[in-house]
C-alpha cells in the first residue's frame, strides 16, 4: 500500500479526534438520558468537523472559548476526554473537580479558557484573552466557538466592534446549525446574518461548509496565518446541524424527521465524508475500522474510570472561592 | 371548581386567563411558541393567542426585558420571560434604571405593568450559572414589587395578581418547582401582593421562609412537632412587599425566629427581616434570631458539593431545637 | 411682498422651533454654569435641525425618545419650554414635578417618552414602544434619536435586529456629532459605522447632511411614510456638530479651536443655514428678527417663570413608586 | 513624606505606581485618555503609558466588563473603569456569572485579578440614574470582593491592595468624594482588604459607616461628643470581607450600634450587618440596633426632594441619643 500524502495523514489524525468526540457525545447522552450524569448535556454529534478542524491550526498556547456544547470543542483542543467524563460525572478529577460539570470544562493547560453557560459570554472573554495577547506582546491568537443563536445577544456584537478596532488576533467561529435551542434562527435573526454583520464591522472571513472537515482546515489556516501576521480579527462562519436535540432535556419535536434524515446521511455526515475522502485517498477500510474501535475502547475505558472515580469531599465545596474572607 | 394541577401548568393556566381578560396582556421571551416554554408554562398559547401575543424572541435578554418596558408605558401589560434569574442579569440595567424607576422619575406620567418573570434556584446539577437565587437584588431596588410562589395555586394566584398589578413585578418562579402537583382553584380572586402564608400555627418558634425551602421548611415544622416543638412556618410568597405585621406579630408572640432562605446567607433578604425583627422586638426574644442560607460560593456541579450548599430539613431542625433549648 | 410658498412657511415654523431650543439651550447652560441649575446639562446647540426636521413629519400620538440630550427632542416633539425650564430647575411644576431633571425629561401628553440617562436605553425603549403599537394595532411610529457612541452599545444592535424581525414602525435617528464625550466615535468605531451596521440588519434609510432642516425634513418625510404603510423600520443618519462642550461639567479642551470655528461658521449651523434659505425665498429680514425676539422673550420668561417657581415638598419624594409596600 | 492629595488624585497616583510596579497592570473605560477621567483619576496616564496600558473604549460596558475577564485569565492585572455604578448594571452578567464565578467553577486553573471601579452615590443633582449605591448587591454575590473608601489614603491604599488581590475587586469610589484633600504617603503599605478604621474611640455607641457617609458621621460623632456621648465610629473601608471583630467587639463594649449607609435601607449590607450582631450580642445589646439608609426611593433631582432621601448627621445624632436614652 503506497504511502500516505502529508494530508490524508493529516485527515486520518483528525478523522481520530472527531471519532472520540462523537463516542464522547454519544456516552455523555446516554448517561444523561440514564441518570448517571446529572444536569442536561448538550451534545456536539454532528458539528465534529468544526472543532477539529479549527483547533488543527491552533497552538497549545493559543486561547480559545467556548459555550454550553462544548465538549467538542475541549477535546479538540486537546483536553483528556478521560478527565472530561469524569468531570460530568461530577467526580473529585474531573477536569473541574466536579465543581463545574459539562458546561463548565475549561484546561487552562491548553488554552482552553472555558465553555460558559451564558450564551455569548465565551465569545467576549476570548476577546478580552486576544486584548492580553496584545497587552502582553505575545505570539498567539485566541479563537471563540459560538452558536448562530449567539449573534443576536448584543455583548457579542460589541466583541466584533471591540475586537476590530484594536486590531486583536481574534478569530470568530460561528457555528450555524439552524437552531437556539427550539427556535429557528432565521426567524429570529434579521438581515444578512452574521456574515454581513461581521463585515459591517470591517472584519473579511470565510464561510464554509461546516461538515467539510477539509474545508473547515483549508479556511481556518488561511484565516489564522492572517491573524499571526497581524492582520486583525477574523471570522468562520460554518454551516451545519447538531444530530441530536437542543440537550438532554429538549425533545427536539420543533425538527421534521425528514431534515435530520437529511441531515444525518452518509453525504452530510462530517465523519462519514471525511472516511469517504480517506478510503478514496487509498486508506484502507481495516485503518478506519481501527481508529473507530480505539475511540469506542477510549470512551468506554472514560465512562468506566468515571464511574468508578471517587466523588470530592463535601468540604472542597467550599475552596477556591475568595482567599480573604470565608465563604461560611 | 378545585383540579390537581403542577407549579407550571398553573402558571399556564393563569397567563391564559389573564389574556382572554385582558387584550392589552402579552408575553415575550425565547422558545415560548414551539415547545411552550422551558417547562411547558406557555404550552398552546402561542397556537390560541397568535405570535403577536405569544412573541418568540432571539437571545437579546436587554432587548427582551427593553421590549417589555416600552411596550408597558404604551399602554400594554407584557408578560417578560427571562427564562432564568441568572441571565437576567444580561438586562440588569433595564430592569433596574429602567422600569423600576420611570414612574418616579417621570412624576407618574407613566406606570410599568410589566411582570419579568425569572426562574430561580438549584434544580440538581444546574450547577453555577443556572441555579442562582437574586431576590435579594430586587428587594433593593426602589419601584420593583418581586414575588416568589412556592404552591401551585400562588403561582396560579400571585401571576395573575402580578399581570394586574401597575407596577413592575419582578417574578421568580422555582425552577425545582415545576412538576410539583397541588389543588388549584381557576376561579380564586388572585392572591394579594404582600400577603404571607401562614402554613402552620405554632407558638414556640416561627419559622420565616419563601419559594422552594417552603418544602423543607414543611418538613422541618413536622419533624419538630413530632418533638412537641411548635412551629409557625410563614411562606412569605411576596418579598417586596413582605407581610411584616404577620412575621413580627408572630414572633412577639413564639420568641423566636428562624429564617431559612436558598439564596446566599450573606447579604440575603433573611437579613434584613433578622434587622427588622431585631430593632421591633428586640426585647420580646427568648432566644437569638437566627438565618439559614447557602454559603457565599457559587453552586457546585457534583452532587455531595450541592448538597454542602443546600439548606436541610435537619439543619433547620437542629437550629430550631437548639434555640428552643437555650434560655427559654 | 409675495406670499409665501406653502414650504416656506412650513419652514419658517420649524425656524421658530429651532430658535426656541437654541434660545432655551444657551439659558440652560448658563443657568447650569452660573448654579442655578443642579447637575450638569447637556446642550443640543447646532444639532437642532435634526429634532425639528425629523418631528415635524410626526403627530401628537407617535412616540419618540431620546437621550442625555434630550431638550430639543421634547420641544420639537410639542413639550412646553416653560415647564421644561422649572424642570430643570427642579420646582414642583416642572415637567416632571421636580424629580427628573434635565436628563429625564419626558411628557407623555405628547409622545415623549423620555429623555434617558442611560446611553441607547431610550432607543430599546421606543423599539418596545413600537411593539406595543403592533399589538394594539395602532396607526402610530416611534421615533428614537440617540448619539453616534450609542450605536456601540450591544441593547442598541439588539434593538436594531429587533425591530427588523417584527416589522416594527421604528425609526431610528442616529445623530452623528463626531464626538461621544470626549472621545472620537471614529476611533472606537469599527467599519461602516451605524450606516453598515443598520443595512447589514436590513434596514433601510438615508444619509443626510443634519445641519440642512430640508434635507432632514424631506428625508423623514420619505421614512416615515414608509413605516405608515407598513414598511417595517427605517433609519436616518444625520451628520451634525455639538456647537459647546459634552456638558457643563466637560472643558471640550480635545476639541481643536479651529473645528469649532468651522462647524459653528455661518455656512454650518443650521439656523443661519434656514434663515439664508428663508431669505432666498423672499422672507424679510424682519420676520426673521421677530421670530429671534420671540424666541428670546419666551425663554427669558421661561427662566423668570422657573426661577419665581415654588420648590416641591419634601413629601413629593415619596410619591409615585410603587403604590403596594411603603417607601420609607 | 506625605503629601495632601485629593480622593481623584491619590486613586491616581495608585495606578501610577502600581502600573509601574507591574507591567502587567493595565486600564480600560471611557474617555480614560484625553481628560483623564471623569474625576482626572487617569490625568496623564494614557501620555505616560500609551494607548495600549490606558485604553479608551467605545460605549460597551458589556465588552468592556469582558474585555478585563477574559485580560485577567490571560496572564495580565486589568482595572476595568465602569464610570458610574449604574451603569456598571450594563455588565451585571459579566461581573456576576464570569468575573466570580469562573475560579470556583475552574476549580481554581485561573484566578481573575481584575478591579471594577465604579462611582456610586449622590453628587448633588445627579439624579435617578447616576446617583444609586450597589454595594448591597455585590456583597451578596459569592467570588466578589467589595471595598469602599473614604479617604484620600484609604483610596491609595485601597486601590494599590485591590489591584495586588487575585480575586476581583469591585471597587466603589464616591463621586461627591473626588475633590476632598486629605493626607497621602506615597510610601504607605497597602490598606489590607477586610481591615476597618476606627474613626473615633468611645464607649456609649458603636456607629458603623462607609464610603461618603463616614463624613456625615464624623459630623455626627463630634456632636455627639459634646452632648457627653462617646461614639466608636467605625468605617468599614470594605464590606466583603467586612471587619467583623473590630465591629462586634466595640458592640459588645458599648452595647449598642447604629449602621448609618447611604444606600437604600431596605436589604442595604446595612441589614447583614445587624443580623449578625443581634445573633452574636443578642443579650448584650443596650438598645435595639439601629439602621439609617435611604427610603426605598429613586434618587430624585429636585434639592429638597434629594435631601428627604439622604441620611444626614442630625438624623445620626437624634437616632444615637434616643438609643443612648433608652432603658441604659
Ligand atoms: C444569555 C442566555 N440566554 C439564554 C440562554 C439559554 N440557552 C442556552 S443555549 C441556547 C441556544 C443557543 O443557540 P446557539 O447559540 O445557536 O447554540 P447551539 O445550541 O445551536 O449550539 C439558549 C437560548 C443562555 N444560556 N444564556
Ligand atoms: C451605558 C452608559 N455608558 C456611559 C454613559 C456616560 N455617557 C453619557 S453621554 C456619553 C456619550 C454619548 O455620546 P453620543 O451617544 O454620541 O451622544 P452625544 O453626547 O454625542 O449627543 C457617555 C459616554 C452613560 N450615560 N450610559
Ligand atoms: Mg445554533
Ligand atoms: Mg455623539
Amino acid at each position: 500500500m503506497s504511502p500516505l500524502s502529508n494530508q490524508a495523514a493529516r485527515v486520518l489524525s483528525m478523522l481520530r479526534t472527531m471519532q472520540i468526540i462523537r463516542e464522547f457525545e454519544e456516552a455523555a447522552g446516554r448517561a444523561s438520558y440514564g441518570g448517571e450524569v446529572r444536569g442536561s448535556v448538550h451534545q456536539y454529534v454532528g458539528q465534529e468537523a468544526i472543532a477539529v478542524g479549527v483547533c488543527a491550526n491552533l497552538r497549545p498556547t493559543d486561547y480559545i472559548s467556548s459555550n454550553h456544547r462544548g465538549h467538542g470543542h475541549s477535546i479538540a483542543k486537546g483536553a483528556d476526554p478521560i478527565a472530561m467524563m469524569k468531570e460530568l460525572y461530577g467526580k473529585a478529577d474531573g477536569t473541574c473537580g466536579g465543581k463545574g460539570g459539562s458546561m463548565h470544562i475549561a484546561d487552562f493547560s491548553i488554552g482552553m479558557l472555558g465553555a460558559n453557560g451564558v450564551v455569548a459570554d465565551g465569545a467576549t472573554i476570548a476577546v478580552g484573552a486576544a486584548q492580553a495577547i496584545k497587552v502582553l506582546k505575545q505570539d498567539r491568537v485566541a479563537v471563540a466557538f459560538f452558536g448562530d443563536g449567539a449573534i443576536n445577544r448584543g455583548p457579542l456584537m460589541e466583541a466584533l466592534n471591540w475586537a476590530k478596532i484594536y486590531s486583536l488576533p481574534m478569530l470568530f467561529v460561528c457555528e450555524h446549525n439552524g437552531y437556539a435551542a427550539t427556535t429557528r434562527t432565521a426567524d429570529v435573526t434579521a438581515g444578512g446574518g452574521f456574515v454581513a454583520r461581521a463585515r459591517s464591522f470591517g472584519i473579511e472571513g470565510e464561510e464554509v461548509d461546516g461538515n467539510d472537515l477539509l474545508a473547515v482546515d483549508a479556511a481556518t489556516e488561511r484565516i489564522v496565518a492572517r491573524l499571526r501576521a497581524g492582520g486583525g480579527p477574523g471570522f468562520l462562519f460554518a454551516t451545519t446541524y447538531r444530530h441530536h436535540p437542543h440537550n438532554t432535556r429538549d425533545t427536539g419535536n420543533y425538527r421534521t424527521r425528514d431534515e435530520i434524515e437529511r441531515w444525518t446521511a452518509a453525504d452530510k455526515d462530517p465523519i462519514a465524508r471525511t472516511v469517504a475522502w480517506l478510503l478514496a485517498q487509498g486508506v484502507s477500510k481495516a485503518e478506519i475500522a481501527g481508529i473507530e474501535s480505539e475511540a469506542k475502547a477510549l470512551i468506554e475505558s472514560a465512562v468506566a474510570a468515571a464511574r468508578a472515580a471517587p466523588l470530592p469531599e463535601p468540604a472542597a465545596a467550599f475552596t477556591d472561592v475568595q482567599d480573604i474572607g470565608a465563604p461560611r | 371548581m378545585t383540579m390537581e394541577l403542577t407549579y407550571a401548568e398553573a402558571a399556564r393556566l393563569a397567563l391564559d386567563q389573564e389574556m382572554e381578560r385582558d387584550p392589552r396582556v402579552w408575553a415575550l421571551g425565547e422558545d415560548l411558541g414551539p415547545e411552550g416554554g422551558l417547562a411547558g408554562q406557555y404550552k398552546g398559547l402561542q397556537a390560541k393567542f397568535g405570535p403577536d401575543r405569544i412573541v418568540d424572541t432571539p437571545i437579546s435578554e436587554s432587548m427582551i426585558m427593553a421590549a417589555g418596558v416600552g411596550a408597558a408605558v404604551a399602554g400594554t401589560r407584557p408578560v417578560v420571560e427571562l427564562r432564568f434569574a441568572d441571565f437576567a442579569m444580561c438586562a440588569a440595567d433595564e430592569t433596574v434604571n429602567q422600569a423600576a424607576k420611570i414612574r418616579y422619575m417621570f412624576n407618574g406620567q407613566a406606570r410599568v405593568p410589566l411582570v419579568a418573570r425569572q426562574a430561580v434556584g438549584m434544580r440538581g446539577g444546574t450547577a453555577a450559572q443556572h441555579s442562582q437565587s437574586t431576590e435579594a437584588w430586587w428587594v433593593h431596588i426602589p419601584g420593583l414589587v418581586v414575588a416568589m410562589p412556592a404552591t401551585p395555586r400562588d403561582n396560579h394566584g400571585l401571576l395573575r395578581a402580578a399581570i394586574r398589578c401597575d407596577d413592575p413585578v419582578i417574578y421568580l418562579e422555582h425552577k425545582a418547582l415545576w412538576n410539583i402537583k397541588g389543588p388549584v382553584d381557576p376561579d380564586a380572586e388572585p392572591v394579594a401582593l404582600g400577603k404571607a402564608d401562614r402554613v402552620t400555627r405554632g407558638d414556640d418558634l416561627t419559622l420565616v421562609t419563601w419559594s422552594g425551602m417552603r418544602l423543607e421548611c414543611a418538613k422541618a415544622a413536622e419533624a419538630l412537632a413530632k418533638q412537641g416543638i411548635g412551629v409557625e412556618l410563614i411562606d412569605l410568597r411576596t418579598l417586596w412587599p413582605w407581610d411584616r405585621d404577620m412575621v413580627l406579630d408572630s414572633v412577639a408572640r413564639t420568641g423566636r425566629l428562624l429564617i431559612a432562605q436558598e439564596a446566599v446567607k450573606i447579604g440575603g433578604f433573611g437579613a434584613e427581616i433578622a434587622a427588622e425583627a431585631a430593632e421591633a422586638l428586640w426585647d420580646k426574644l427568648r432566644a437569638p434570631i437566627r438565618r439559614l442560607g447557602a454559603p457565599r460560593t457559587p453552586v457546585p456541579f457534583s452532587l455531595p458539593l450541592e448538597d454542602a450548599c443546600r439548606v436541610t430539613p435537619e439543619q433547620i431542625v437542629s437550629t430550631a431545637t437548639e434555640m428552643v433549648a437555650s434560655r427559654s
